[in-house]
């Protein structure tokens, strides 16, 4: 049985009072909830104070480039489907630099969970505004404020038809493990938006900013009810929802090829004269 | 016999059709062929046209020769009339071509068909018999062609097409002129089998039998040949094929799959390479294997998207920010891209690292006859791999990039074991940890580049062709080959002092093998399809040992071996 | 006089305002100050330090030395314990480190603070005036900083700040040992006023003096401080500052405005360097100028984000497929930063091509003290262009890519004139319309490379320091100007026998230039800091002479005097 | 006065019969009815079939890189606002290669009209999938088909409370013309998406297939209606709408400097003493 012995926390270099603290021990919750050991699993991340989260788990881990998590991800997933995954990055990471691989990576619908730490900044790099940064944040770059409204994933993903996209918060690992959980049980691309305090950089969207805003949405909310859950994901303002918002259960992508969990295609045995007929073809 | 066919006519006409076919019949006839395409960037019109050189050696080059065109449309006359040999001629329909000339040869194509065939489609049929009439040839080999090609389409098909080359071949050879005496001497045929296949096809071929097992691209030209050759095979072959959003996503898919377990291949142009350098890297510190093809076009930028070019050498060599090691290879015809392609996998497992394959659009859209590949005798070498026992045994102390003699770690594949399994493009140390010290970080660089000293020790030697005691080396890589051979050859006609030497692999060097092969003369030509020498370069900086003098092709049309004997002038400094 | 302070402590605790007002405060006593800062990729903890340097002489580099430590937590006592020189002391307040070492000097620099300043953020003050007390500085000194630094806050801060030095000061001349022997001598202030800059402000002042209208950038250390500057500088320097979405989009922005008449700027490093290589193609065939400054780090990949190499040098010159000129220049100072940007804008608009300006980590961070910047005398060069009426009489006529002697071919901005703008990243006539034809081709290729010949002839010589008839020359480039230059007055004070021969112009080298400066040595030692020694490559690969020695870093921290002197030993070769 | 005389058409390298002949006209007619003429417009595309529009057309032109024409054509606008500038690229161009540019140019609203030749195929380079090919489309790598939905950029763009955006087809002139008009008159980022037959290697969405579905929406059609607009911008399938679907009106980006189009900040004079200023901040 994996228990939370099977994940010790490592010393990290966050910042002491940083949101990403309780992304790692929501996300070690619900590991050893799913009953999945390091082995079976695969953390991918890119580059950032979110993406170094891999470092500080136990588990298969690939830490890539700044922004090309998913690419990396959906191709270890895709030959090798019996690896679990879970992608982390940051609002820069997966958003701004990596916004064409998240367009992507939505539409293929490759089973993977993918959990951005959106603490509405660049942390890593000190405080420049990021996508999902509000307009008229002051970041280095923008001293006068940035002038283009923050992106909000969520109506972004279900304009998509994403199988499934959620909103939590740090600040609450209960919900946060349900999320995850719920995420990775859906078996396609999952996306969580979760909101995570930058306490260094972040002055705007602060524990006080979330906490006064989140709410959870109510049990009878139907999240396969895709234009409720276009109007309810433009909520980010006075209120922020917090749960499930859309969930399409669009069947996950497979391959052309026949490539089941347990004889996945990467490892079946290869001999080079069985391709000989490939001659045929072009013989005269 | 060397013979040369030129097919020309506007995108969208078939001479892909015809082209192909002529290479067939040829080859049907025994001859060794050799034929190469040349197309604009666009799907109608234009002008384009196919190459068909057929002889009695085997041929690795295209040539300035031309004996008979058959012209499509009026522009195909107008472009090649002026390369026709003497007592050449220039077929086409007096439909579509109204031209003055007494090298015109008219045949009725369209009407033939119609008449003998049902229908103007069959036009292709009647062109190839008039060919085949014309020089004498047989019309079974044309009559056995037409079999395997419209086989599945049923016997009336075939019947039909077999009657409309009759017909041209009739037509041919009641009608040519008294002069005309260029003649075929068909071939007695060797029981062995041969292929016809170009480039793509070969590399298509060689990353196959080499077991790769996962291939993503985004499409470019010319490279494009590649990927649809694996993907049509996919299911026959355990491969998957993905197409991805943009080539960034390509390479780190590849990375991705590399590093769980599968053999990759990333085929891309100079544009979508330019894309993937930031991931090259990343595969360099991951000491991921991965096998990535450049078909070169020329640059910069989008430049001649469907034309040639030996340009992106020294990019390939340096490409990413900071040091890491990597291998560059460049095959010259489709028999040396099989193999290329298998050694560019197995270099990859062995040393952990990227292979970078450059090939060309010469070499991708260029049909050859060649003997079968031999599956059989490929050799598959993973490299170091732990078995899962081993893996198990270590499970979190498992490190990927652990300090080894030779600076090569054994791999497991995440989730096939016990072993935690963790990498990074930031320094790491042994486990696979983000560090700042300077000693872990000395130490996993000098890991890395250790392998560098390996590669060069082990980097294949050129090839050299030529006379005994040649005074003038012919300096080459990649597609120029066989120009540059027959360039040799026809320089030794006069008196024996060529050499050629070509260059596969391409970097890194090995300075001794390099100095011990052209030293020693004293002419050194570099013969390259690029403006400013690339390769004499990398020689230079390697050796300190210049070129005498330089012949170089950037037009985007690939270098011949007249080309060659036409510009080597003097002059010892490139004019940049 | 040569003294060295280093302040260290965890990423937070507000060392580098006490390095920074150290270093003015050096400055304000006259003394030339050199400051590097070395930190970790994190935000808060770790260890991070800064080192200063007070000398009477003007200095360009860090060293070895370490005269004084101000250890903000015992982390800070470990690491630089054994780097203190004899009779060197460490400061620290005995609440936050308890060291067992007769090295420590205690200094209560909270409870002073709360005591004198009313408040513990007072506490950086103590330590300054601590230190000012330990040396024997004056007092005045650190009040009229103070002042300076203070003075918008208003009166009752400027004194609560000087009463916490006050304390710090008399603290360490009441208690300081009676052995403790280093001493200021303060040097009598010239009348002209001097600055403190670091590699990133003198960038970003340059660009401003060159015109620059236009940058566009996504964050990446250590360039990120350029991007700030200049950001924060906007509106009063009437420059137009976009972040990027990703660097692809950045550079492509930078073309954008660059092509519609805005001098651009695009401040990156290695890895987004790697994005912008298509990009940079696209600048080269459309001959737009555009300056980008890659400041390096060391890779491959991420790398150490936040420290120092020279290890792009081979990749920026190579970057991209196919050929086309570029100009690639590695100033070594903050003043040479200031007019190397000047003089990249300058050539990027005479030339109309990409200009990439190497800098690195240590460039960027480094303070030092200069004689301000001459604005007065920069020249703008705007190279050829079309006035308004040339412009609207050439209308539809107009050619972006006219062929003339000299390859230039003049510019117009699109909307200023009814001149009509055409160009493409595919090859093209004159005109700008796509073309495939082999002459056009060849004359649009040889127009553009016909510039690199003409840069080469326009190639800055290599500065020379050192010994008249030296036996020895020390090669570098770039950042490590400082640390070759007193490696060789080391060297001269045993005999005169070493010269340093320093370039800031990288790509295209003149090689007869370079073989004249470098020729006559019977040592050449390559002072490189990359582990591949890439600027020797080039030298090679440009003159065929080879060095003799190599001294090499690569573990991310910057290449110091002593580090050169340590490792100039015997071998040829490079290791791989 | 523009005339239609000052648009000659010149020859294409496009196939007969093929849709971007109707794109090309309409912009003409556009142009004309807009009173521009060529040398105060600037066309930017990226590489295609239908990015080489600009090299058939008179005016001002820039013809990049693949995926490539936004970060361009924003940057022109930036610093010189006096342009007006129209987009064009391909499905491929737009929205896979260039899908990170159009993220972000929809967030940021730079005044420019953005055409994309919507052919549902890779053209130039002989008729791979597309991301707006619909499920199962066959093309070269994907000979069994594609295995994920084709992108539509309506919703998507409304996702991200686009200005203005439209739907049009190739084969109605009229309609293109007003809707270009529209996009051109709008202050702000513009997309239209042109249905545009491929005559030779899109068999399946071929004029046919396209006339036998589209319709236009009805005149008291709301388009600032966002639920309404996400509603109707779904329907890609029986029946395909036609006209603008969603107009939010959003202020244009500008810079954080004063920048009219009269005195760009690109054309201002220059003298490198008035910034001798800058050394006080660093003077000691
Ligand atoms: C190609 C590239 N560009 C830029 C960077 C620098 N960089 C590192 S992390 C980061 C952004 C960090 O923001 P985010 O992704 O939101 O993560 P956070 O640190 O906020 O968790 C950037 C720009 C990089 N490493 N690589
Ligand atoms: C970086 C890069 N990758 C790939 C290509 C090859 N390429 C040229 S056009 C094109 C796609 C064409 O499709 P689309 O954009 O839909 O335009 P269409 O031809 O259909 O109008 C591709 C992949 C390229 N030129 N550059
Ligand atoms: S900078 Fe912000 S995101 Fe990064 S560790 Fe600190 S608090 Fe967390
Ligand atoms: S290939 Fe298709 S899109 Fe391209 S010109 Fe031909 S019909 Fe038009
Ligand atoms: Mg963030
Ligand atoms: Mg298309």
């Amino acid at each position: 049985m994996v228990t939370v012995n099977d994940y010790p926390l490592s010393e990290t270099a966050w910042c002491p009072g940083c949101g990403n603290f309780g992304i790692r021990l929501a996300l070690r919750d619900a590991l050893v909830e799913l009953g999945l050991a390091p082995h079976q699993i695969l953390l991918v991340s890119g580059v950032g104070q979110a993406a170094k989260l891999p470092m500080y788990m136990s588990g298969n881990s690939f830490t890539g480039l700044h922004g090309r998590s998913l690419p990396a991800a959906q191709a270890f997933k895709l030959v090798n489907p019996a690896l679990k995954i879970f992608v982390f990055g940051g609002d820069g990471d997966g958003y701004a630099e990596g916004g064409n691989h998240l367009l992507h990576a939505i539409r293929r619908n490759v089973d993977l969970t993918y959990i951005v730490h959106n603490n509405q900044v660049f942390g890593l790099t000190k405080g420049q505004a990021s996508p999902t940064s509000l307009t008229g944040y002051v970041g280095g770059i923008t001293p006068q404020g940035t002038r283009m409204p923050g992106f909000n994933p969520i109506p972004f993903a279900i304009s998509m038809d994403i199988g499934f996209v959620a909103r939590s918060f740090s600040g609450d690992k209960d919900h946060l493990v349900a999320m995850i959980k719920a995420a990775s049980k859906y078996n396609g691309f999952a996306l969580i938006d979760v909101l995570q305090p930058c306490v260094t950089f972040n002055k705007v969207n602060t524990y006080k900013w979330y906490k006064d805003r989140v709410y959870y949405l109510p049990d009878d909310y139907d999240p396969t009810d895709k234009e409720l859950a276009f109007r309810k994901s433009q909520e980010f303002g006075e209120r922020i929802p917090l749960g499930i918002i859309y969930q399409s259960n669009r069947p996950a992508y497979t391959t052309a090829i026949d490539n089941p969990t347990d004889d996945p295609v990467a490892f079946r045995p290869h001999n080079p004269a069985d391709f000989t007929f490939l001659n045929k073809e072009n013989e005269i | 016999m060397d013979l040369t066919i030129v097919v020309g006519g506007a995108a969208g006409q078939g001479l892909r059709s015809i082209g192909l076919a002529l290479v067939k019949a040829g080859a049907k006839a025994g001859f060794h062929v050799f034929a190469t395409q040349d197309y604009m960037s666009r799907i109608r019109g234009g002008h384009n046209f196919f190459r068909i050189r057929f002889s009695e050696d085997e041929i690795f080059t295209t040539n300035q020769d031309c004996h008979l065109v058959v012209a499509l449309d009026h522009d195909s006359v107008e472009f090649h009339k002026n390369d026709l040999d003497r007592g050449g001629l220039i077929l086409c329909d007096p439909k579509d071509v109204q031209a003055n000339s007494e090298k015109i040869f008219y045949v009725p194509f369209g009407d033939l068909a119609i008449e003998h065939g049902g229908h103007k489609i069959m036009a292709n049929s009647v062109a190839l018999g008039a060919v085949w009439g014309l020089l004498g040839g047989e019309i079974d080999d044309i009559y056995s062609l037409l079999e395997d090609t419209w086989e599945t389409k049923g016997t009336d098909v075939v019947e039909k097409n077999k009657s409309s080359a009759l017909a041209g071949f009739e037509h041919a050879i009641k009608n040519k002129p008294k002069d005309f005496e260029l003649k075929f001497k068909k071939i007695s045929t060797t029981h062995e089998k041969r292929l016809v296949v170009d480039g793509s096809t070969a590399i298509g071929m060689g990353a196959i039998a080499a077991g790769c097992r996962f291939l993503s691209a985004y499409p470019m030209t010319p490279s494009t040949g590649i990927t649809e050759y694996i993907a049509s095979h996919q299911n026959s072959c355990n491969i998957i094929v993905e197409q991805a959003e943009d080539e960034i996503a390509a390479l780190i898919m590849g990375i991705g799959a590399a590093n769980a377990g599968a053999r990759s291949l990333v085929p891309t142009s100079g544009g979508g390479f330019s894309l993937m350098v930031e991931g090259l890297g990343l595969a360099g510190i991951t000491e991921t294997p991965i096998v990535i093809v450049n078909m070169q076009r020329p640059g910069p930028a989008t430049g001649l998207p469907t034309r040639t070019e030996q340009s992106d050498l020294l990019f390939a060599i340096h490409a990413h920010q900071g040091e890491f090691p990597r291998l560059v290879m460049a095959p010259h015809s489709p028999e040396e891209a099989f193999s290329t392609i298998v050694r560019a996998f197995n270099m990859a497992d062995f040393y952990q690292i990227p292979v970078i394959v450059l090939g060309d659009q010469y070499l991708a859209d260029s049909l050859k006859t060649t003997t079968s590949f031999d599956f059989n005798s490929v050799k598959i070498d993973r490299g170091k791999l732990l078995d899962e026992e081993e893996a198990n045994s270590l499970g979190g102390d498992y490190k990927r990039h652990l300090l080894t003699e030779d600076g090569i770690s054994p791999r497991v594949f995440p989730g096939r074991s016990r072993a935690i399994f963790a990498t990074t493009g930031d320094e790491h140390d042994e486990s696979g940890n983000i560090i700042e010290e300077a000693d872990l970080r000395i130490a996993q660089h000098e890991k890395r580049l250790k392998k560098l000293e390996s590669l060069r020790q082990n980097s294949r030697k050129p090839l050299e062709y030529g006379a005994k005691n040649a005074s003038i080396a012919l300096i080459s890589w990649g597609s120029t080959y066989g120009a540059v051979k027959e360039a040799v050859d026809l320089i030794n006609k006069k008196g024996s002092i060529a050499k050629m030497i070509h260059f596969i692999d391409i970097y890194p060097l090995n300075p001794d093998t390099v100095i011990e092969a052209i030293g020693g003369y004293k002419e050194r030509i570099a013969i390259e399809g690029n403006a400013t020498a690339q390769f004499a370069k990398l020689i230079k900086s390697e050796t300190g040992i210049g070129m005498t003098k330089y012949v170089l092709r950037y037009d985007g049309r690939p270098i011949t071996p007249e080309y060659i004997i036409d510009n080597i002038k003097e002059g010892g400094n490139l004019p940049w």
